[in-house]
């Protein structure tokens, strides 16, 4: 008798473009959901919209109308008889309400409860629970005025970050050298936050000068079970936009490691976590210090380097953690297996700042060989639009060990060829060939400052 | 009902042993029809023999039944709709959705619609309303002319662009 | 019940040993399908002989599965033929193309169609052509009745199964 | 400008099923062609029916009325406005008569010409071909009556192998190992050649009698570009159906190996091939000598390795070629890297002498690591039909070396949860782990003695 009869049949909903978009209707025709792929009036000839059982148009080519607005994604799932929906990453992904709509309207809403994206949203909140689980985090904390963020600052120490409460991911940041800094960046820091984020609420934090990022995979269940996938590195970052990312870290001790999935699970305990999500750490190398940042309550970008070196399919897991399934995998079952690499190839053009060098894709002639897999919505003719992020594939190589995954990165990503748009193609090459990077010292600013000197490097 | 429920149970029971998909059982007005999956075969699909018993649940067993006809042949979301072909005559206009939502031809159910085939309209003429969770959207014609064809049928789902009315505009 | 209960307990017992994907038995007022598969292949499904009987299997085989309304439903394999919505009334059968090619209403271009809606025919009665790579092929009627719809336009690419007429048949 | 715009706009029609329609079906969406593929009526559910442009229905589900029916792929094809044809494999990939019939109606078929297609097709005038070039051919020949090979017989030395000329891949082969024998099989062995492939031309053939099955992929182009890809070990079959293939044979010394590509290249030349093809050989490990066996004349079940190893995409390489583009790789370009072993998980019943077993898939969940690749058209709910080969499935696993590539692959098989039907799964994870497969010391029939012992295996 077909499994299909024991249970409901699931028609999900993917409120995302893009590769992402790609990647979860594939992970459902596997598991045999139907799916329904909402996109912009931009977006009707994505490979999602026709790989996507069905497609609606939400709006227009703006995600104010489309990707981001909630009655439309919502109205758009129901009518066409969803019974979950799959925000991705980005768009609607952390918006608790987006999620408490969803579950007032009967659909499963693929992501953890709407409580945990509230107290994740809010970065203060996100850093007290931490303290409080006794994960560590760098100095700082509230700060009600200006006299009080001076004294706070004087335990600190110079230089301090202002950070927005409701920022993250490296927006709504303040970095401030002294008192005179601090109390000139002070107000302006609140009303930013307050325009940017409807929430002028700011702290403070030490500025950890030299570190690399680091974060944790988990995953949990409605059963209770909870577990990491070990740790991926994403240092190698441009104004706070991930380049490179891998898995495992091969600079952190074993202590330290074994230190940080276990904060990563305590925080994930404490929010009863359903599904995937990423605790992210600052890991001073000089001092051997981990420092909480923030927690990812969604699916990310650098997903496939994890399930590289341990098999498990994430965006599987995801969905039927979602629709109640226990975890198919144990924690004492995750072994990881070699090394992986994964580098995020954009429409952006090195020469000049990484700008967006949107166009038609004339060519698009990908290697295929061992080690290698590609996540990607562009074909050959595809008119990549202007209006939203620049990723146009995640090529991620694996190896036995870091030397061999990054050479084998580097020799796909010269044989990738690609015609018609400007890409970071030639940059992230350079990179993987680059002295600091083989040696694994890369930290998050490091990109910043070599920016010019990679530039050269591209023609060989 | 004039059969003997004892009967159908222990048939029931039989069915329930057995390894099949579908089972379909006729005799004379007695049709039987047991399914375990969503995905109904095409005998079993059909409407009932004249027993009103079995026919409830064989029609509500029927609706995935699988096609038989040409399927369009353009798969993409870039195709035009399935049901009308949206095809302008010369001096028309396609009023199109202005964003995604469920199309009502009239203010309230039982309501006599805001435009009829042949109602003369003003560019701010109401001609539907596009419902989106609840709220409301009226939309205006936006020309002067005389309403032609409706392409959105009343309580469906519209995309956003979608084709709703054609209005001939006055030279 | 008009029908011996030990003897449908023997069938389904029979029919849980053998080995097939498809089964069904017809004599008489009597019909038993059985199937172990989501889809039963349209030759099962199609009029083998001008029973009554068969007309439902092939009436419900072009019973349109999406919603033909929105324009997007029209994409996965179980989706509605394109044009037409296959609907047959009470009493009607679908006659169905025998092979993929395309469809001629008459011998040669010019001369009348071999049949029109209105037109009685008989179970041998020539229906239209479906060509294959230049073989034409004839499709009889293979019921009695009256050519009540035609489904498919004339010189049109149909699909094997894929609706061609709807006949209905004379009581 | 799209590149699109430059040239003809690409409707591919897919003359196949499984899992390599949609390998097809991918290939194309990623050069921006359309597809339209044909389904016979059991067949509208599959994944690729679900991913193609457009879908028909050729026929009923017995292969004779659809997939076999050249009549209905052709008008399918023209009446769908499509402008190439890709056969796949098995079907009507090898028909010159439908490679002819293509040309004819303006349809560019994916294969080489008609007239390979007839050399390759008889196996007699291949040989004689590969012999005439000085490509070594193991002893015999044709053979007119009882007495001519009974006297030829006589010179090779029995056993040897009565061979129908239009057989192949081990069908239409006798093997006797006396006059006695010989004259008694030698009647029957025309009449059924005549029976089963409409030709009772048969010949002699040395049998040898401990050899591993190599081959080499070759590929060319309209523009006199000839290369190959290095050689596959084909050596773990039963009853003649390959399970487990792989990239490089690890068995062969480099001599042997460079005469084996040299002698495939030769045949390529002679016939001017376009696209893909593989050269058969059977090597004996024992005298250190290669005997041609045939040549396929299209895309192979075991490409993937060949891909794992080569990084090139050899299903888009065979479109672009027979539309006439220059092939993108020379043979310089042609770097090996590392070791690719594939296995060919089937719906076959191996405690039954791998009878085929159709049913619903109601668990698939196949592993997602580094190094591994899977072709498949399953997912969970799907209703594997009985129609048709019992092929559900293609795990690659690549590593640096053939132990690594090796281990990975058992690991894979390990983790790999398929329900609802049985498998070959057990029996190809306990081949990975015997140590004569480890060794690399399997010859073609070693499987078939090994068999039982192999099922022993099965539960850990």
């Amino acid at each position: 008798m077909s499994r299909q009869a024991d249970r409901v049949r699931q028609r999900v909903f993917v409120a995302n473009r893009g590769e992402v978009a790609l990647r979860i209707v594939e992970a459902c025709d596997r598991l045999g959901f139907e799916t329904v792929l909402g996109v912009s009036s931009a977006d009707r000839d994505t490979l999602a919209a026709r790989r996507a059982g069905q497609v609606v148009v939400l709006g227009g080519p703006h995600a104010t109308g489309s990707y981001l607005s909630i009655p439309s994604v919502l109205h758009a799932a129901i009518s066409t008889g969803c019974t979950a929906v799959h925000p991705g990453y980005g768009f609607l992904s952390e918006r608790a309400d987006f999620a408490r709509e969803c579950a007032a309207n009967g659909l499963t809403f693929v992501g953890p409860s709407p409580e945990a994206l509230e107290t994740l949203g809010d970065k203060l909140s996100a850093r007290e629970l931490a303290e409080s689980l006794g994960v560590p985090v760098s100095a700082g904390g509230y700060a009600a005025s200006v006299a009080e963020a001076a004294e706070l600052a004087a335990r600190i120490g110079y230089p301090v970050l202002i950070k927005a409460a409701y920022g993250g991911g490296g927006r709504g940041m303040k970095l401030v050298e002294s008192d005179a800094g601090l109390a000139e960046a002070w107000a302006p820091a609140s009303a930013e936050a307050e325009a940017a984020f409807g929430d002028g609420t700011v702290f403070l934090e030490r500025y950890v000068t030299d570190a690399k990022h680091v974060e944790v995979q988990i995953l949990g269940d409605r059963h209770g079970n909870r577990i990491h996938l070990g740790e991926r590195e994403c240092s190698v970052q441009y104004r706070y936009q991930k380049m490179i990312e891998e898995a495992p870290c091969a600079a952190l001790p074993q202590a330290t490691r074994e230190r940080l999935h276990d904060s990563a699970l305590r925080i994930a305990r404490a929010l009863d976590y359903v599904g995937l999500g990423t605790v992210e750490f600052l890991y001073d190398v000089r001092r051997d210090e981990l420092s909480f940042l923030e927690v990812n309550p969604r699916l990310q970008v650098e997903h496939p380097v994890t399930e590289a070196v341990t098999g498990v399919d994430l965006v599987r897991e995801q969905l039927l953690a979602a629709l109640g399934e226990p975890l198919s995998v144990r924690q004492e079952n995750v072994r990881l297996s070699g090394h992986a690499i994964q580098a995020r190839i954009t429409a952006q053009d090195p020469c000049h700042l990484l700008r967006p060098s949107p166009g038609t894709v004339k060519r698009w002639r990908p290697p295929v060989g061992g080690g290698l897999r590609l996540d990607s919505h562009i074909y050959e003719g595809y008119d990549f639009p202007p209006f939203y992020d620049a990723l146009m594939g995640k090529l991620v190589a694996w190896g036995p060990d870091r030397a061999s995954a990054v050479a084998r990165l580097g020799d796909a990503l010269a044989d990738f060829e690609i015609g018609g748009v400007t890409t970071s193609r030639d940059l992230l090459r350079s990179i993987t060939r680059h002295g600091d990077f083989l040696a694994g010292t890369v930290t998050t600013h490091w990109l910043n400052d070599r920016f010019n000197d990679l530039l050269g490097d591209r023609n060989e | 009902m004039d059969f003997d429920l004892e009967e159908l149970a222990s048939i029931i029971e039989l069915l329930d042993k057995a390894d099949f998909r579908h089972f379909s059982f006729e005799k004379g007005d007695l049709r039987i029809t047991v399914s375990r999956d969503g995905n109904v075969p095409p005998d079993l699909a059909a409407p009932a023999a004249p027993a009103a018993t079995a026919a409830a649940p064989v029609r509500a067993a029927t609706v995935p039944a699988a096609p038989a006809g040409l399927r369009t042949p353009v798969k993409t979301p870039a195709s035009a709709p399935a049901r009308t072909a949206v095809e302008p005559d010369e001096g028309e206009i396609v009023i199109t959705a202005p964003l995604l939502g469920t199309f009502y031809r009239a203010p309230k159910p039982g309501e006599p619609p805001y435009v009829e085939i042949g109602d003369k309209v003003e560019p701010d003429s109401v001609l539907c309303i596009v419902e989106v969770m609840k709220l409301m959207n009226s939309v205006p014609a936006g020309v002067s002319g005389e309403v032609t064809k409706v392409f959105a049928g009343d309580g469906e789902l519209v995309e956003f662009g979608g084709p709703l009315f054609a209005v001939r505009t006055i030279a």
